[in-house]
């Protein structure tokens, strides 16, 4: 490819994956700090199938789809932590989480 | 390829992991038909009954060289050991549960079947060889653990702590996943003793992405061992959930993060040693002092063993940077070290916890440093339980606690780490201070009006066996050392 | 199994404790103390029966139990007596006796425990003076800490806690220090000789680098050094003496301080030569400074425990500046002082006890005349401030009296100074006296007090017996102590015997592996003494030239 | 013109990633999450791995932005929009991971040759590149089911625990 070598993958996949740690450390909603995870875990998946790709090798393809289908099944769970959450205490703001101290 | 996928070797090398991923599911199916759910209590037998089984299976195991699972899995010594802890440990969570989860109103058995994924996931943690198996097994545990801490889901504490847990877990689990694909971008492989081969090819020792990975591996496995400065979930997510479930992710969970951070570090990054040795030695101080120091000034009882079993993740710290940097029968020495120490960990934090879930005022949980007042003349035996378990936590001998200190102590002396062996001393010195402050409480103040134990038979057995265990290993110390020292050798 | 006589004067105590523990209901008080008295007197009167059939000529170490322990670790249950060990044996199990009687209504809450713990107690310190395995050592050492926390925080006055705390912190932060000495002295003795071992006798054969030997003289003066304790290390002593009870408080002076000085001479200056020889001149400062300012402190104090207390640190000032004078007078001089200042000093505490029990204060200013209403208990008081204070044909003396010529011998500066701890003591003893035993009564219920009963006498009187004996007829006890003490001066200052045609005695080795699980008796020391007289002569000096 | 391509769906990944975080409706953020994940899709089209674009698409774009949108519905907008913005830390956060970013670029940068492992001869590479590129599907069907069938069975229970650990913990009571 043209210029565009394995280190331009990992370059975007540093960014995108920097991007998805601010929002989970900036934002304080908690919906979008799940969301911000899932950009975390895209990143990753980037670089696994850029390697696979310039490698060339399979395991990252295959790694790739492991971990989307781990990130969605961990997402669901967030989410499903969250509603519990915000059955009882109608709250999903991330600072107001003030029950545990110390 | 046309072969079958799966040979019969491989099916007896995963024989225990089998038998759990039975349990689980039988419990599942049989909870969901078993409409009314008058009594719960069986499943906990059930589970409890598996638990032996499949612990019965890894004993008659033999460790051996080979992997299985086209190169996923090992079944060495190592991972045989881990298996044998956390299965442990899951048993005495689940008969310290069944009273707890009654009176709790929430004895469902959702409750078992997540504990023993959760089990699962952990013997996949240890066993695993490859980075796709340790992913897999690594989330399948955290998974399970997040529902578990946020289990009481009518109780917004338990939410939160599941809450704050799941937030940060997944976000080292992310940064981990991280760091492995650099690692398969610079190696082109996920097989741990390769990625160690690969690195030594391509000379890959003092790359700057290799540092990149290096760091973001650490600060991953630092999350995940709850070392500090990562540790801020872990006081939230021990204190937060269900005490039998702290119980069991202080010991179990940790022991896991654990097996992974030896593996991964001493197999995969074994060429790399001089870069993170250093980084290690400082996680480990920093994990003491600020462990001990936060558990000073804890009123909750919860917290301070939190915040105790946060310092003693950075005992078996000093153990892991006594391996690194030597080899052969030292570096064997000083993983022995570690292994022992968390296994004498395991007795004694099993039993303070088991402790606390015995104690109950105004119908709540124990928790406050208070509802241990005067425990010596409420219940005598439940006061030298306490005790005994409390100056083993502070390495007082004969019990195990000790014999685990003087290992890894003696192991950093021996690999040249003398400083970090005198911090460690240090800080079993001012570990000491708040055990006793407990201690105090139980003896010298008066018992509240309503506060009362609740006992169970298996409770009970609990406490016993854990009393057992922590005075047999200090004392009648010879097999567990030898089956320690067999432990330390780790697949290449 | 072979029980030996030994084992079962350590561990009956404990096993006492145990029974009282689970088998006597807590009701049953009476029964409770009865039956620990019983065991305590009947541990007395078996540590007792050590002295018979011992060898004091034998170089070897006596009653010698050996059983591999941990084999891993090259751990071995390995205990046996010299003649040092077993004074200290039989000091323990007399004081313990004593502070078990001394109870007797002393104690008014939760008896039980009470008994339980102090048994316990002496078991762990019974065990620090016969183990000779360095493992083991530790863990009697530390084992015997918790016990004595107990005593203090529960059973002790107004501020228990605090001092129960500090004592633990104080000691603990010492011993996990030390346990990093032993660590890399076993892993010294590993690599010098392929070994894992915690054999005490095997780390006495080590050459080691001086400067390896400097930091394991550190960590074991940590250790040391605050359960002695000295200067600067002590300001745990006086807080744990005063609020402790009183059994506690004869406990914690009689025998607990001595094995501080105890770890110093067995361990640090056989297996620590050349680091115990550069650190002479800080530690005789430190006891000097320890003499001095514990004596001056002393004599400021108000209450009547606490000078008690303080004349401890003093006179343990003694004791360390004897054992590190490093030759033999001033050496057997320091642990004679050792046993002297266990009898009188635990009677001195006594005495402070008796009276506050009667009026439940220690303010020296509430007391006058008190040799008016309570004669008895006034003449025995006298005699064990006097033995304390150093007056001839009484046990101080002697002590104070080796240690000071034997300092004089190295240095006049030390001994000049030193001195002053003598005329100190006289003057704080001597005042306190006065203040509180002569005068007028002048308060009604100080008239109204009673003399000592039968019971409190039988505390006190085998002290004083002790204290007069031990100042008349010193000499059994030097003789015991003679040839261990000659062993570590060969060991810690070699050559120091040539010009004095003395002939040290090799330091004690290993009995072999056949004799090894039975306790040794008299027969076969008088063999190995022989053996070693007609064969082995050469061979030893052999072996010292060649070094 | 992969080259433009590669820059251009870069573009859009991070564009919409930012947007996604910066944005202070929760719905719009869900939407340009579509549009990073399916970037990222694009950006798995690019790199000739068809089958796990359309495993991103079906999963992230189908399945995930559905579960939030719904989360999102079923949570109280306006309790939504009440919420703060920002941690009152946010600053020192963001400079904090734009050093790290500035720090891992720099590395990737001065590494870019390190990751050039020597590749294995020019045969095997052909084969390995025909199974690998062009979206086989059956290959990695293949391994899938063989090589890796341990971590794909673990991976059903993980399945499993969300699901029921989702239903468990969502629903009002048991």
């Amino acid at each position: 490819m043209d210029g565009v070598g394995l280190n331009h993958y990992l370059l975007l996949s540093a960014t995108l994956f920097a991007i998805g740690a601010i929002g989970v450390l900036v934002r304080r909603n908690v919906i979008l700090v799940l969301m911000s995870l899932e950009l975390m875990f895209n990143a990753a998946n980037i670089n696994l199938v850029a390697v696979s790709y310039f490698r060339p090798d399979l395991t990252g393809q295959i790694f790739s789809i492991f971990t989307i289908t781990v990130a969605a099944a961990e997402i669901t769970v967030g989410l499903g932590l969250v509603i519990a959450l915000f059955r009882n205490k109608e709250a999903i703001n991330v600072d107001e989480f003030n029950l545990l101290k110390g | 390829m046309g072969s079958l996928p799966v040979t019969v070797e491989d099916l007896w090398a995963i024989a225990p992991e089998l038998i759990v991923t039975a349990a689980a599911s039988i419990v599942l199916l049989w909870g969901a038909f078993d409409a009314p759910r008058k009594r719960p209590q069986q499943f906990a037998w059930f589970t409890l009954a598996s638990i032996v089984a499949a612990l019965v299976t890894v004993l008659r195991q033999t460790p051996t060289d080979q992997t299985y699972f086209s190169g996923l899995l090992g079944m060495d010594a190592f991972s045989m050991f881990f298996s044998v802890l956390f299965l442990i440990s899951a048993g005495f969570a689940v008969a310290a549960s069944i009273r707890f989860l009654d009176d709790h109103g929430a004895h469902h058995p959702e409750y078992y079947f997540f504990l023993l994924t959760a089990l699962l996931g952990m013997m996949f943690m240890a066993r695993a060889v490859d980075f796709v198996s340790l992913f897999v097994g690594l989330e399948l545990q955290a998974l399970s653990v997040y529902v578990l801490v946020g289990y009481l889901k009518n109780d917004p504490k338990s939410n939160e702590a599941g809450l704050k847990y799941f937030i940060l877990g997944a976000m080292s689990s992310a940064i981990f996943l991280y760091a492995i694909s650099l690692f398969y971008a610079l190696t082109g492989t996920t097989n741990l003793a390769a990625i160690a081969q690969a690195i030594v090819a391509g000379e890959l020792e003092t790359s700057k992405l290799t540092t990149a990975a290096l760091v973001l591996m650490a600060s991953a496995l630092g999350f995940k061992i709850a070392a500090v400065p990562f540790h801020v979930w872990a006081p939230d997510a021990y204190s937060g959930g269900p005490t039998t479930v702290s119980l069991f992710i202080t010991v179990a969970s940790k022991a896991a993060a654990f097996a992974v951070l030896i593996r991964i570090f001493i197999v995969a990054l074994e060429p790399l040693q001089e870069s993170w040795v250093l980084l290690l030695a400082a996680l480990a101080v920093l994990t003491m002092f600020v462990g001990n120091i936060a558990a000073l000034t804890q009123e909750n009882l919860k917290r301070m063993l939190a915040y105790s079993s946060i310092a003693h993740a950075g005992n078996v710290l000093i153990g892991v940077v006594a391996a690194a940097t030597t080899d052969g029968d030292a570096r064997s020495f000083a993983i022995a070290a570690s292994l022992f120490y968390l296994f004498a960990y395991t007795f004694m934090n099993i039993g303070a916890w088991a402790t606390v879930i015995l104690l109950r005022r105004n119908g709540l949980a124990g928790e406050n440093l208070e509802d241990f007042a005067g425990l010596a003349s409420r219940s005598y035996p439940a006061f030298f339980c306490m005790l005994v378990f409390l100056l083993s936590l502070g390495g007082i001998p004969p019990m195990a606690g000790f014999l685990g200190k003087w290992y890894v102590f003696a192991a950093a002396i021996n690999s040249g780490w003398t400083w970090l062996a005198v911090v460690g001393a240090i800080n079993a010195a001012i570990s000491i201070f708040y055990y006793l402050r407990i201690v105090v409480v139980m003896v010298v103040q008066d018992p509240a009006e309503d506060a009362t134990l609740v006992r169970s038979a298996p409770l009970t057995l609990t406490l016993v066996a854990a009393l057992v265990m922590t005075v047999a290993v200090g004392i009648w110390a010879s097999p567990f050392l030898d089956w320690a020292a067999s432990a330390s050798q780790l697949l290449p | 199994m072979n029980v030996s006589l030994l084992t079962v004067v350590i561990f009956l105590p404990a096993l006492g404790a145990l029974g009282i523990a689970l088998l006597v209901p807590k009701t049953n008080e009476n029964a409770i103390k009865w039956i620990a008295n019983a065991i305590a007197l009947v541990d007395f009167a078996l540590s007792l029966t050590l002295l018979r059939g011992f060898d004091s000529a034998s170089t070897q170490l006596q009653h010698v139990t050996k059983v591999s322990w941990i084999p891993q670790l090259g751990v071995e249950y390995f205990i046996g007596i010299d003649g040092i060990s077993l004074l200290l044996v039989i000091l323990t199990t007399g004081l313990g006796f004593i502070a078990v009687l001394s109870s007797w209504t002393y104690i008014q809450k939760r008896n039980k425990e009470y008994y339980a713990t102090l048994l316990l107690l002496q078991t762990g310190i019974l065990g620090v003076f016969v183990s000779f395995d360095f493992f083991l050592f530790y863990v009697f050492w530390e084992v015997m800490l918790v016990p004595m926390y107990f005593l203090i925080g529960v059973w002790g006055s107004k501020n228990r806690l605090y001092a129960a705390i500090k004592f633990f912190l104080y000691t603990l932060f010492g011993s996990v220090l030390m346990l990093l000495g032993i660590i890399a002295l076993y892993l010294a003795n590993f690599a010098e000789t392929g070994v894992y071992t915690f054999n005490i006798l095997e780390f006495y054969r080590l050459t080691l680098s001086p400067d390896l030997q400097w930091w394991i003289f550190l960590a074991f003066f940590l250790g040391f050094a605050i359960k002695v304790p000295m200067f600067p290390f002590h300001t745990w002593l006086p807080d744990a003496h005063v609020q402790a009870p009183t059994a506690a408080s004869v406990i914690l002076a009689g025998v607990l301080l001595k094995m501080g000085a105890y770890g110093f001479l067995r361990l640090s200056l056989p297996i620590l030569p050349d680091a115990t020889r550069q650190f002479v001149p800080m530690i005789a400062v430190l006891s000097i400074i320890a003499i001095i300012y514990g004596g001056l402190v002393a004599l400021m104090q108000k209450d009547w425990k606490s000078l008690v207390a303080y004349s401890s640190v003093s006179h343990m000032g003694f004791i360390t500046l004897g054992i590190f004078m490093l030759n033999p007078i001033a050496l057997q001089g320091g642990i004679f002082q050792m046993l002297a200042h266990g009898v009188a000093t635990g009677g001195l505490f006594l005495i402070v006890g008796l009276i506050y029990e009667r009026m439940h204060t220690r303010e020296i200013a509430r007391f006058s005349g008190l040799a008016q209403v309570m004669p008895v208990y006034a003449t025995l008081f006298a005699i064990l401030a006097f033995a304390s204070l150093g007056m001839p044909t009484l046990n101080g003396f002697i002590g104070e009296f080796l240690v000071l010529v034997g300092t004089f011998q190295e240095s006049r500066q030390y001994a000049f100074f030193a001195v002053w701890g003598v005329v100190l003591a006289a003057a704080y003893l001597l005042w306190l006296f006065q203040r509180v035993m002569l005068g007028e009564v002048e308060d009604d219920e100080i008239a109204g007090l009673k003399d000592l009963n039968l019971r409190e006498a039988m505390t006190l009187i085998p002290l004083v017996v002790m204290a007069i004996f031990m100042g008349v007829y010193p000499k059994p006890f030097l003789e015991m102590i003679e040839q261990p003490v000659n062993a570590i001066i060969a060991r810690v200052r070699p050559g120091y015997f040539d010009g004095t045609g003395v002939t040290p005695p090799p330091l004690p080795s290993t009995p072999d592996a056949t004799t090894a699980a039975l306790p040794v008796d008299a027969n076969d020391q008088l063999e190995d003494l022989l053996q070693q007289q007609l064969g082995e002569p050469d061979n030893e000096t052999d072996e010292s030239s060649e070094k | 013109m992969s080259s433009a391509a590669f820059y251009l769906i870069s573009a859009i990944i991070l564009g919409g990633a930012l947007a996604m975080i910066t944005s202070r409706s929760l719905v719009r953020s869900v939407i340009w999450m579509v549009v990073s994940f399916v970037g990222v899709g694009a950006l798995f089209l690019l790199l000739e791995a068809e089958f796990i674009a359309a495993v991103q698409i079906l999963v992230y774009a189908g399945g995930i932005v559905v579960l939030f949108l719904f989360v999102v519905m079923l949570v109280n907008l306006d309790e939504l929009q009440r919420v703060e913005y920002l941690h009152r830390q946010w600053l020192p956060a963001v400079l904090l991971i734009c050093l790290l970013l500035a720090e891992l670029g720099f590395m990737m940068w001065a590494g870019a040759g390190d990751t050039v492992v020597p590749l294995p001869d020019q045969d095997q590479l052909d084969a390995v590149l025909r199974s690998v590129r062009g979206g086989n599907v059956e290959t990695i069907g293949m391994t899938l089911y063989t090589d890796y069938i341990l971590p794909f069975e673990v991976v059903s229970v993980l399945l499993l625990v969300a699901m029921i650990g989702a239903i468990y913990l969502a629903k009002e009571r048991v």
